[in-house]
């Protein structure tokens, strides 16, 4: 049985690309942003879960972390985010050589956010993950939004290299204001938690 | 379909099948980490009584008895020397390997051998200068299971039947700290009953 | 309406304890209650279910109902809907939903007044005796001002009838959880955690109790007895409990002292009134006293006990004690000893 | 679009013609390549959705094989077939595969085969994601079993509590495959939520606004989204967590250093009560379309239904902390969660009266599907009353932990998973195949099944009252629970004869079933207006959705034709994205061609995760490969290039 089709319209005249909400990868991106927002929230609440665990935060015999290196990257994400406007709105109007080398900026800065971090890691935490439920809460949330800033690197570098190389067709313009957003994303979320691990054991 | 497309079909296949045939020889050596022997012989072998304080021997080299301990590889008997360890209280002289009265067991100097035949010599006969022989004491299937994890604490084991920690507070050989702290580590005591 | 309830319970109660299988030697069993904790859930599981079994009875029939009246309807051949139909599905449909709200919210507020009668007994005379969960055995612990006067036992846990029981409970090694079908309750055994669960024997019997938390290889076989006494026989078992290990009366009982001393059992148990004094094993100073050994898993015989002496991993694989190769004279000889620590 | 215009049907015959060039044109486009090259690059939902199905199945028969080895030591008391050690591995791979290889996933298979149908798309919204997730789905699989049969089977429980899970009482590598098949299987169930999600929110047929779509598309919805926020948590704590104590000695779950074994049951329960919702929910969604179609009518209180999907998926996160009333909890907050478990009662019951109304007012055929949807009320209710009893704290002190718990959630997950799975596989076998599935074999698999699920699950109630707790591998024969264990062994293999019924069934019914063309059971909805099997395209033209049954003038009387939106190009693989809210419709979005990247990144990733059961660095190394593997996977080829700023550059 096959029932007679009626055409009611044409889509033929429809645009191949669109921006921000109308675009179907946005809602990808943000479907992964909720996904891996949440599971810092989570790390964030492990944090917390730990801390009632001990008198002193952090506890006895361990220094506090420094703040120069993280308090830097901080400055630093916050001081991209023009950057990040100045990239979404060369993406909506198509500026393909602004685009490029605006994103050629973001891929150097994100190489520098990665080192900061293990800077972070290695020289500003004075702890190591093994050495105590403490050493381990600060390297899990540490841990967690590296992996994240590493992605970033990742996307950022090969975004950047399809606008140098090619093909780039209209639809790669609102995937590099996707870069943008999730962006965004990666900096915003990271201030709470810089607050919560390099703050914290300051407060309590 | 062109051969072309047959060809690269074909290889395909071919990664296909050794990628399959990899992964499935991957768990082979799985066998011996995850038995669970409850009751058994303990490693053949007779454990080497001799132990030599001098490198100086009369006459041509002699062989020395290597005993292995199929323990080593077995993830369960080193758990369970583990256990066996805090039970008849090795710690009161070694501490969690770190040393106090005893010698660290956690280092690579060992006074007596490392190899498991001596170890279990060590643990069966007694050294001087406060080792008890345990002898007659320990069933010498529990014995080898000790000289299993204290090989593995010294790093002698295969990693792969070593558990990364135990339930307890940490202690630390030199050699292992990856990464100095910049302050001294020092323990911590959790609230004994942390709720009503 | 209470009278009939407990009418109706009682009926069902013969009715699933007549399943063939419902009735085990052993008084282990949520609706055979003996103290008021148990019996006050064991109301509530009956009221539950008699309401569970309405409401089944009720959405199942309507179910029937519907199936059946809407293919008489296709048979009769009106191919329309019944009359006023979404009225009176609309109706229907919220007249369940009010129903169901209205039996939870009664099931809940029912809850909650069980709930109020479980309230730990910490100002009212009550007993206390701690327990300690390990692999895969009960430390059961009656402590004392006077800490000569506290005893340490194993796999049994004695109690009074007729006053609450408080128990501490925490584990050396992994989660346990303690409980006690009969009385009611149950509560996990955390290391490093300190909790507290309270029930009360209003009978003297003997009730079983299994670890009732995966704990591992032998989780099946990590039972304890529960057995509550007249308060004055109690007092009787305590005092006898305290007492130190009757020292070996004759001389074959002497040599198994012997052995037990020099060989590796005491490198893990104590004996009261010995050099044995290590608690890494159940505390033997009163064994022969024990109905079982090897936590619920043997029935203490002297076959048994020789059984488990010689080849423990037989019994319970997996079990932390070790095999012993006695001499068939060693073997006599500590199991005369053993048996004389009444 | 809600006045037809008079235009020319296009199936008039002398446009057979251009029709055929036009199907032509659309096969060449969007078919997949043959062989195992097609195998590994396609990007066809239907064909990975094919894949994951029986391969769900695959494990759903492995695991219950390690159920009926249990059962049969449990049949007597004191049995020496299996020993405690091959036990405690048979039944937590049993819970792990049932719980995350079967129950979640096949319900997630079952949606990318038939949501971008029932929405009236030509794929799913991201093809190769969707590649990537089975692939990834498969080695978690593959390496829970392969554990399984060398004896490095995962042995602490399917909910693995620390401390017996962590390193000091887990020995060797057996809860690394545990944590390490999750991550796995916690990836590919997000990205298939991920792209159910975006495929139900951006590429619904015109005109299918929210108060439009199907019941069984809104439960995929609300199940995505709860995945998004549940599996996280268990993610998290078993790869970040668990592993990671595990294998470079963290401290989170080490009492003697800070650390709570507490913690984890936070965070499992977090993920595992949600997840019990995120199994069944579809399966409330299969029962809407098994009854729509074979009552003749649209299931009655549609906004209602939503409505209690909704607030089931919400509710469902207030419920964990009733795992852990044994727990050194507050007294306070186990209130809250008794109410919460109570109160989640509502909503389905709302949705089994809704559908006993439907079958009233409608014209039921009993067709093997609607048994099984029949016999999912008659099951999934004992469960679900069972289930407002252990909402009761002090109730669920005497059972939680024994056999009326495994009789409770079996009952839950037989009723709310299994049944409307296999109705649904009566329903849509037609769609997938082509052909129909025997009914005279229907009855009888419907009837052993609904036969071994009671005679195996019901008995268990009994013996969780009479004491018995769960995880034992033998009992003593003074416990007298023998005899119940028997009947439960018995059920079992009813169970196992029901489900070889069904194998047998698919097996002749592939090669000899009726033919069933497009629409064989005269249903509602998109799905039943293409050609069965769908063509790789799904769909010549965009349908238009004009109601709530697209496919029917008023309730049971097929629509005499369908309306279409033309303009898509045939020569390129194109989708049409539509708004969110109204479906109106928006852009033609550039869908990806085929490759065999996403099994590359897979594989790779697949490297990292079980290499990282023996070394961390493997992180490091996978990274490396993985990112390889994403580089040429997101790399454009230019084919098919659209609106094109800049070409490619060729070599310098």
């Amino acid at each position: 049985m096959s029932r007679p089709r009626l055409p009611v319209g044409d889509v033929g005249h429809l645009p191949t690309h669109a921006f921000h909400n109308r675009d179907m990868m946005w809602w990808g991106t943000v479907s992964f942003i909720a996904i891996e927002g949440f599971t810092l929230v989570l790390t964030a609440t492990v944090y917390v879960y730990l801390r009632k665990n001990f008198s002193t935060w952090p506890p006895e015999g361990i220094a506090r972390p420094d703040l120069v290196a993280p308090s830097v990257l901080v400055a630093l994400m916050l001081a991209s985010l023009p950057l990040m406007r100045m990239i979404d709105r060369a993406s909506r109007a198509h500026d393909l050589m602004r685009v490029r080398h605006l994103l050629t900026v973001a891929t150097v800065v994100s190489l520098a956010f990665n080192l900061l971090r293990i800077w972070e890691l290695t020289q500003s935490l004075n702890v190591r993950w093994d050495t105590n439920a403490y050493g381990s809460a600060q390297w899990l949330v540490l841990g967690a939004h590296g992996t994240l800033l590493l992605m970033q690197y990742v996307e950022t570098l090969g975004m950047t290299l399809i606008f140098w190389r090619g093909p780039v067709e209209k639809k790669h313009f609102s995937d590099a204001s996707d870069v943008a957003g999730y962006w965004f994303f990666i900096v915003l979320s990271w201030l709470p938690l810089y607050l919560l691990c390099f703050w914290g054991p300051r407060w309590f | 379909m062109s051969s072309h497309c047959a060809d690269g079909a074909r290889a395909a296949g071919r990664r296909l099948l050794v990628g399959l045939v990899l992964a499935l020889m991957l768990p082979l050596p799985a066998c011996d980490r995850e038995e669970r022997r409850f009751s058994e012989a303990p490693p053949s072998g007779a454990p080497s009584n001799v132990v030599r304080m001098s490198t100086l021997q009369p006459g041509p080299a002699m062989m020395t008895s290597r005993t292995s301990n199929r323990y080593d590889e077995n993830a369960y008997a080193v758990s369970q020397g583990q256990r066996l360890y805090a039970w008849y209280n090795c710690a009161g002289c070694h501490a969690n390997g770190g040393g106090g009265m005893g010698p660290p067991l956690m280092d690579a100097e060992w006074i007596y051998g490392s190899e498991p035949g001596q170890i279990f010599a060590t643990i069966m006969q007694g050294r001087p200068n406060g080792m008890p022989s345990w002898a007659g004491r320990i069933p010498s299937s529990q014995a080898w299971q000790i000289v299993a994890y204290v090989r593995s604490m010294a790093a002698l084991t295969p990693a792969s039947a070593r558990n990364s920690r135990a339930d307890h507070m940490m202690t630390w050989p030199e050699s292992q700290i990856m990464m100095e702290p910049k302050h001294p580590v020092q323990s911590f005591t959790p609230p004994a009953a942390v709720q009503p | 309406m209470r009278r009939r309830l407990s009418a109706v319970r009682r009926q069902l109660s013969a009715l699933l304890l007549s399943l063939p299988a419902c009735r085990g030697a052993l008084d282990q069993s949520v609706l055979e209650s003996a103290g008021p904790r148990a019996r006050a859930v064991e109301s509530l599981w009956w009221f539950a279910l008699v309401v569970a079994a309405v409401v089944y009875v009720a959405t199942v029939g309507a179910l029937a109902w519907a199936v059946v009246g809407a293919r008489r309807r296709v048979a009769r051949g009106e191919l329309g809907p019944p009359a006023n139909e979404h009225r009176r599905m609309t109706l229907a449909v919220a007249g369940g939903t009010a129903a169901t709200v209205a039996i939870l919210f009664t099931f809940f507020f029912y809850d909650l007044s069980v709930g109020r009668t479980l309230r730990p007994p910490h100002e009212r005379a009550h007993t206390l005796v701690q327990v300690t969960g390990h692999q895969w055995w009960w430390e059961v612990e009656y402590p004392h001002a006077v800490p000569s006067n506290a005893v340490s036992d194993a796999n049994e846990l004695h109690i009074p009838t007729g006053r609450p029981v408080l128990i501490e409970v925490t584990s050396r090694d992994v989660i346990h959880s303690l409980w006690i079908p009969n009385l009611g309750g149950k509560k996990d055994l955390i290391p490093r955690y300190t909790d507290t669960i309270w029930f009360q024997a209003d009978r003297p019997g003997i009730y079983r109790s299994q670890c009732a938390e995966f704990c591992g290889l032998q989780h099946a076989k990590m039972a304890l007895h529960v057995v509550a006494h007249e308060p004055g026989e109690y007092e009787t078992w305590l005092q006898q409990a305290r007492m130190p290990a009757r020292a070996p009366t004759d001389t074959l009982a002497a040599r198994g002292q012997e052995i037990f001393l020099s060989g590796s059992c005491a490198l893990c148990h104590t004996i009261v009134g010995t050099p044995a004094g290590s608690r890494v094993g159940p505390d033997l100073t009163h064994l022969a006293s024990r109905r079982t050994i090897a936590a619920g898993t043997l029935p203490n015989t002297r076959g048994n006990l020789a059984a488990w002496i010689l080849d423990p991993q037989r019994i319970k694989p997996g079990a932390n004690m070790p095999s012993n190769a006695l001499s068939p004279a060693d073997l006599e000889a500590l199991l005369a000893y053993l048996q004389s620590l009444k | 679009m809600t006045t037809h215009a008079p235009a020319a049907a296009v199936d008039d015959p002398q446009d057979a013609r251009r029709e055929a060039e036009e199907l032509a044109l659309l096969e060449r486009t969007w078919a997949p390549a043959r062989g195992i090259r097609g195998w590994l690059t396609t990007t066809d939902h239907k064909a990975i959705a094919r894949r994951y199905v029986v391969t769900t199945f695959v494990f759903f028969v492995l695991a219950g094989l390690n159920a009926v080895l249990m059962r049969l030591q449990l049949s007597r008391p004191e049995m020496t077939l299996i020993g405690p050690d091959r036990y405690n591995q048979l039944f937590t791979v049993h819970g792990t595969a049932m719980m995350f290889l079967f129950a979640v996933p096949v319900m997630q298979a079952m949606a990318i085969y038939l949501v971008p149908l029932m929405v009236g798309a030509r794929n799913i919204s991201f093809p190769r994601l969707n590649a990537f997730g089975y692939w990834m789905f498969l080695i978690g699989g593959v390496l829970l079993f392969t554990s399984l049969y060398v004896n490095t089977g995962p042995d602490a429980g399917w909910f693995s509590y620390v401390p017996l899970s962590g390193p000091e009482y887990s020995a060797g590598k057996r809860t690394d495959v545990w944590a390490q098949t999750v991550t796995f299987t916690e990836v590919a169930g997000l990205v298939a939520a991920v792209e159910l999600l975006v495929t139900i929110l951006k590429t619904r047929a015109p005109g299918m606004t929210l108060a439009r779509i199907p019941l069984y598309v809104w439960s995929i919805l609300v199940t995505s989204l709860m995945i998004v926020f549940a599996f996280p948590a268990v993610a998290m704590a078993s790869t970040m967590m668990l592993a990671m104590d595990r294998l470079v000695a963290t401290h989170f779950f080490n009492q003697a250093e800070g650390g709570d074994p507490l913690l984890w049951q936070h965070l499992f329960w977090f993920f595992g009560h949600p997840e019990v919702y995120i199994m069944f929910i579809p399966g409330l969604g299969f029962v809407s379309s098994i009854v729509e179609t074979f009552s003749r009518r649209k299931v009655f209180g549609y906004p209602v239904m939503v409505a209690s999907l909704l607030v089931t998926g919400f509710v469902a996160f207030g419920l964990w902390v009733h795992h852990m009333f044994a727990t050194p909890i507050p007294q306070l907050g186990r209130s809250f969660f008794t109410a919460a478990s109570v109160l989640i009662a509502v909503p389905t019951g709302v949705q089994i009266f809704c559908w006993i109304a439907t079958i009233w007012s409608g014209r039921p055929k009993l067709t093997t599907a609607m048994l099984f949807a029949i016999g999912f009320i008659v099951v999934f209710t004992i469960g679900g009353l069972s289930g407002v009893m252990i909402a009761s704290v002090p109730f669920d002190l005497q059972v939680h932990d024994t056999f009326f718990i495994v009789a409770h959630f079996h009952y839950v997950i037989l009723g709310g998973v299994v049944f409307p799975f296999f109705g649904a596989v009566y329903l849509w076998f037609p769609k997938i195949t082509g052909r129909l599935l025997s009914e005279r074999l229907g009855r009888w698999h419907v009837g052993l099944f609904f036969a071994g699920t009671n005679v195996a699950f019901f008995p268990m109630h009994l013996l969780g009252l009479d004491g018995m707790p769960r995880r034992i591998y033998t009992y003593l024969p003074e416990t007298g629970w023998g005899n119940l264990n028997l009947l439960v062994t018995l059920g079992a293999t009813i169970i196992v004869a029901s489900v070889a019924v069904f194998i047998v069934n698919v097996l002749v019914s592939l090669r000899h079933g009726v033919r069933a063309g497009e629409d064989p059971w005269a249903a509602a909805t998109l799905e039943w207006a293409t050609p069965s099997p769908p063509p790789s395209y799904n769909f010549r033209h965009v349908p238009v959705c004009e109601s709530r049954a697209p496919l029917w003038s008023e309730d049971g009387v097929p629509a005499a034709a369908l309306p279409v939106m033309t303009g898509l190009d045939a020569h390129k693989r194109q989708i049409l994205v539509t708004t969110v809210l109204d479906a109106l419709p928006d852009n033609r979005h550039k869908h990806p061609e085929d490759t065999p990247w996403p099994f590359w990144m897979a594989a790779s990733l697949g490297v990292t995760f079980i290499g990282a059961i023996f070394s961390p660095w493997f992180y490091v190394w996978g990274a490396g490969l993985a990112t390889l593997a994403f580089a040429k996977w997101a790399w454009p080829t230019g084919k098919y290039a659209e609106d094109l700023v800049m070409p490619k550059r060729g070599p310098r």
